[in-house]
């Protein structure tokens, strides 16, 4: 049971990966790929995270899986932020 | 579950070599970047399975080190645009 | 106190909660305390509990409705996007509580923000035909509850 | 685990990672050349991951992914912007003599002469000699090391020697960085976003180096790494436009230059003293004459790859606090 839960979000992690990178690739701009970068990776990681953490089976390496996902999430958050604010005031500025 | 992580091993690896794709074909020097934060958290994702794959749990430090470090990498991109251009 | 205490947990979790660890583990939480006071990081806010449930169900709920909705857009044979930027104006003025906000709408469907101007935002839709507000609103009430907040009117 | 079921896996990783050191270094535009450098260095952590070499993936993690990309960045940074442009178009010189075809013929048969020679030298060695006897003596005497982590062992038991010696050489190039002169002014204070994952970075930077130095006792882990992540930090407070990044003044920061030698030296003369070896541990005492050693060598090498991104001597404390007035008056606005 617990194997198939975790099966299916790694599963489901892998699609978001991949959604991801063919976004990078597929979509026009800079700024709509940094819609697919922090939103289909970081879901990505996160549902691979959470598979992980089903399949390890100890508490603490678990919590450890969700630590690197909160990092991941919250760095490339920022810096998502910080590209297109960058990108931005570029533009504009011309 | 190896046939599984083998999988999806092979599977990141796919998405870091799009990614990569991105990171050769810019154009500018943001798209570059973000595609590199791609790379770093598809490396991410890797190591964790190749972790559980090869059962070496040091591997999920490098992980959390990679991501960590990654986000030094972006943030050393845009503080030095950002002194650039104001 | 509490930054002590939440580093002391971090630690305990990278060390995998071995006990011979704390002959390093006490220098590095304290020096890793001391920088983040010199940060200038405030006091911890106060957060409440409920908040942040409510504000980590809502975070969970729109961050995996954001990756399916991006997902399906551009999977799909013709992409299904109209970008466009628009301004919104920010209903919470505390600084901590603005930048978790800025990290946040870059999670939510469709949204990311792109710069901030004073009390506004700078968003990029990636789907200018639909309005972001009662989603917004609905992440800034989250954020507000979850730091014990209260939004402010708008005049927009 | 049949290695052989990641071949695809192996074949991509290899092709990412001859493709970016190419594209990196076939490009002409140096900002570009260097994302795609940290770019290369994200991968190879990874490939380091996957060959089972998590101590040099860590390592690579820290200074190949993060630090010498913000080095690099800075130093295309404080090239004046004319620059790039004057030697931007070498063609003109190319194609005025032959002799530069001749001499571009030769440096490629010379780099393909070298290759075959390793390959050829690296087969001969996997296929002559019994090439476990290394591994077997490390193991054989781990109990007596201090520690159960075999690269610690030898990077600061079995070889201490040479850590020490590599030690030396970081402290000589810190003094080459120190003959720079003054490093020039920061960077411009950064926005509310930035600092709030300054905030958060920072500490956890430096639990994780406290971490990689505990762990590295008994797992992958060690001063390297710590030292490294420690400077990332430090890196990032600079970027933030703030001129305390960590480093302390004067005295105290040639003290921590020098720890890592110094330390390193004093525990070895001592153990002479005593009638021991130079760096002959007692058994009884290694784990805890490595932590010592480790830690002063952490805290060296943070100092000199933080100075190495500063790129000169820190500014003496009467301008630090006329600049960190300048800034609160910045912030204030």
């Amino acid at each position: 049971m617990i194997n198939l839960a975790s099966s299916i979000l790694i599963l489901a992690g892998l699609f978001f990966y991949l959604a991801g990178s063919i976004g990078l690739l597929r979509l026009p701009d800079l700024y709509t790929r940094l819609h697919a970068l922090t939103k289909a990776d970081n879901l990505g990681l996160g549902l691979l995270a959470a598979g992980l953490a089903l399949h390890s089976q100890h508490l603490l390496t678990s919590l450890k899986l969700l630590l690197i996902w909160l990092a991941v999430l919250a760095a490339s958050a920022t810096s998502a932020h910080l590209i297109a604010r960058q990108a931005r005031r570029q533009e504009t500025r011309r | 579950m190896t046939e599984l992580l083998l999988l999806s091993a092979t599977g990141l690896m796919l998405s870091l070599f799009l990614g990569l794709l991105r990171v050769l074909l810019g154009p500018s020097a943001g798209d570059r970047m973000l595609a590199t934060q791609l790379i770093g958290t598809v490396g991410v994702g890797m190591l964790l399975v190749l972790s559980v794959l090869l059962d070496e749990p040091a591997l999920i430090d490098v992980a959390l080190l990679l991501a960590l470090l990654a986000a030094v990498a972006a943030a050393a991109f845009t503080g030095q645009q950002e002194a650039r251009h104001d | 106190m509490a930054r002590m205490a939440i580093l002391a947990g971090l630690w305990w979790l990278m060390v995998q909660g071995r006990a011979d660890a704390w002959l390093v583990g006490v220098p590095a939480v304290a020096l890793a305390a001391l920088a983040s006071v010199h940060l200038g990081s405030p006091a911890l806010p106060r957060i409440s509990l409920t908040g942040l449930f409510a504000f980590l169900a809502l975070f969970l709920r729109e961050s995996i409705r954001g990756g399916i909705d991006v997902a399906f857009r551009t999977l799909g044979t013709r992409l299904r996007i109209e970008p466009g930027f628009r301004r919104y104006r920010l209903h919470i003025s505390d600084p901590s509580a603005r930048v978790l906000l800025i990290n946040c709408i870059g999670l939510l469907p469709g949204t990311l923000a792109a710069d901030l101007d004073g009390d506004h935002a700078e968003l990029h839709l990636l789907d200018s035909s639909d309005s972001p507000d009662p989603q917004l609103l609905q992440l800034e009430q989250a954020v507000a509850q979850l730091f014990s907040l209260r939004l402010e009117a708008g005049d927009d | 685990m049949n290695t052989t079921n990641l071949l695809v896996f192996d074949g991509l990783l290899l092709f990412s990672i001859v493709g970016l050191a190419w594209a990196s270094l076939a490009t002409t535009d140096e900002r570009r050349s260097v994302i795609l450098f940290m770019a290369f260095g994200l991968v190879l952590a990874v490939a380091w991951g996957r060959l089972l070499a998590p101590d040099v993936a860590l390592a690579e993690a820290a200074i190949g992914a993060g630090l010498s990309g913000a080095l690099l960045l800075a130093a295309v940074r404080k090239q004046s912007p004319g620059s790039s442009h004057t030697h931007a178009n070498p063609d003109r010189n190319y194609s005025e003599s032959g002799a530069k075809v001749v001499l571009q013929w030769l440096v490629t048969l010379l780099c393909a002469a070298l290759a075959g020679t390793l390959a050829w030298a690296l087969l001969h060695a996997l296929s002559s000699a019994p090439h476990d006897t290394l591994p077997r003596a490390i193991s054989d005497n781990l109990v007596a090391s201090g520690v159960s982590n075999p690269v610690t062992a030898v990077l600061l038991n079995f070889r201490a020697y040479d850590t020490l010696l590599e030690l030396a050489v970081l402290l000589t190039a810190v003094l080459g960085i120190f003959s720079l002169g003054q490093t020039t002014p920061g960077y411009q204070p950064a926005g509310p976003v930035f600092d709030g994952l300054v905030r958060w970075l920072v500490p956890v930077l430096i639990l994780t180096a406290g971490y990689l130095l505990w762990v590295g006792a008994h797992a992958p882990g060690g001063a390297f790494q710590a030292g490294a992540t420690l400077a990332a930090a430090g890196v990032v407070l600079r970027l933030t436009g703030r001129s305390r990044i960590g480093l302390p003044d004067g005295f105290v920061l040639r003290i921590i230059m020098a720890a890592g030698v110094g330390v390193f030296l004093l525990v070895g003369l001592t153990l002479l003293l005593l009638g021991r070896p130079f760096l002959g541990y007692p058994p009884a005492w290694a784990g805890a004459l490595i932590l010592l050693i480790e830690t002063a060598a952490m805290l060296s090498i943070a100092a000199t790859l933080l100075l190495a991104f500063v790129g000169g001597q820190p500014q003496s404390t009467a301008v630090n606090a006329a600049a960190n007035r300048q800034r609160e008056e910045n912030s204030r606005c």
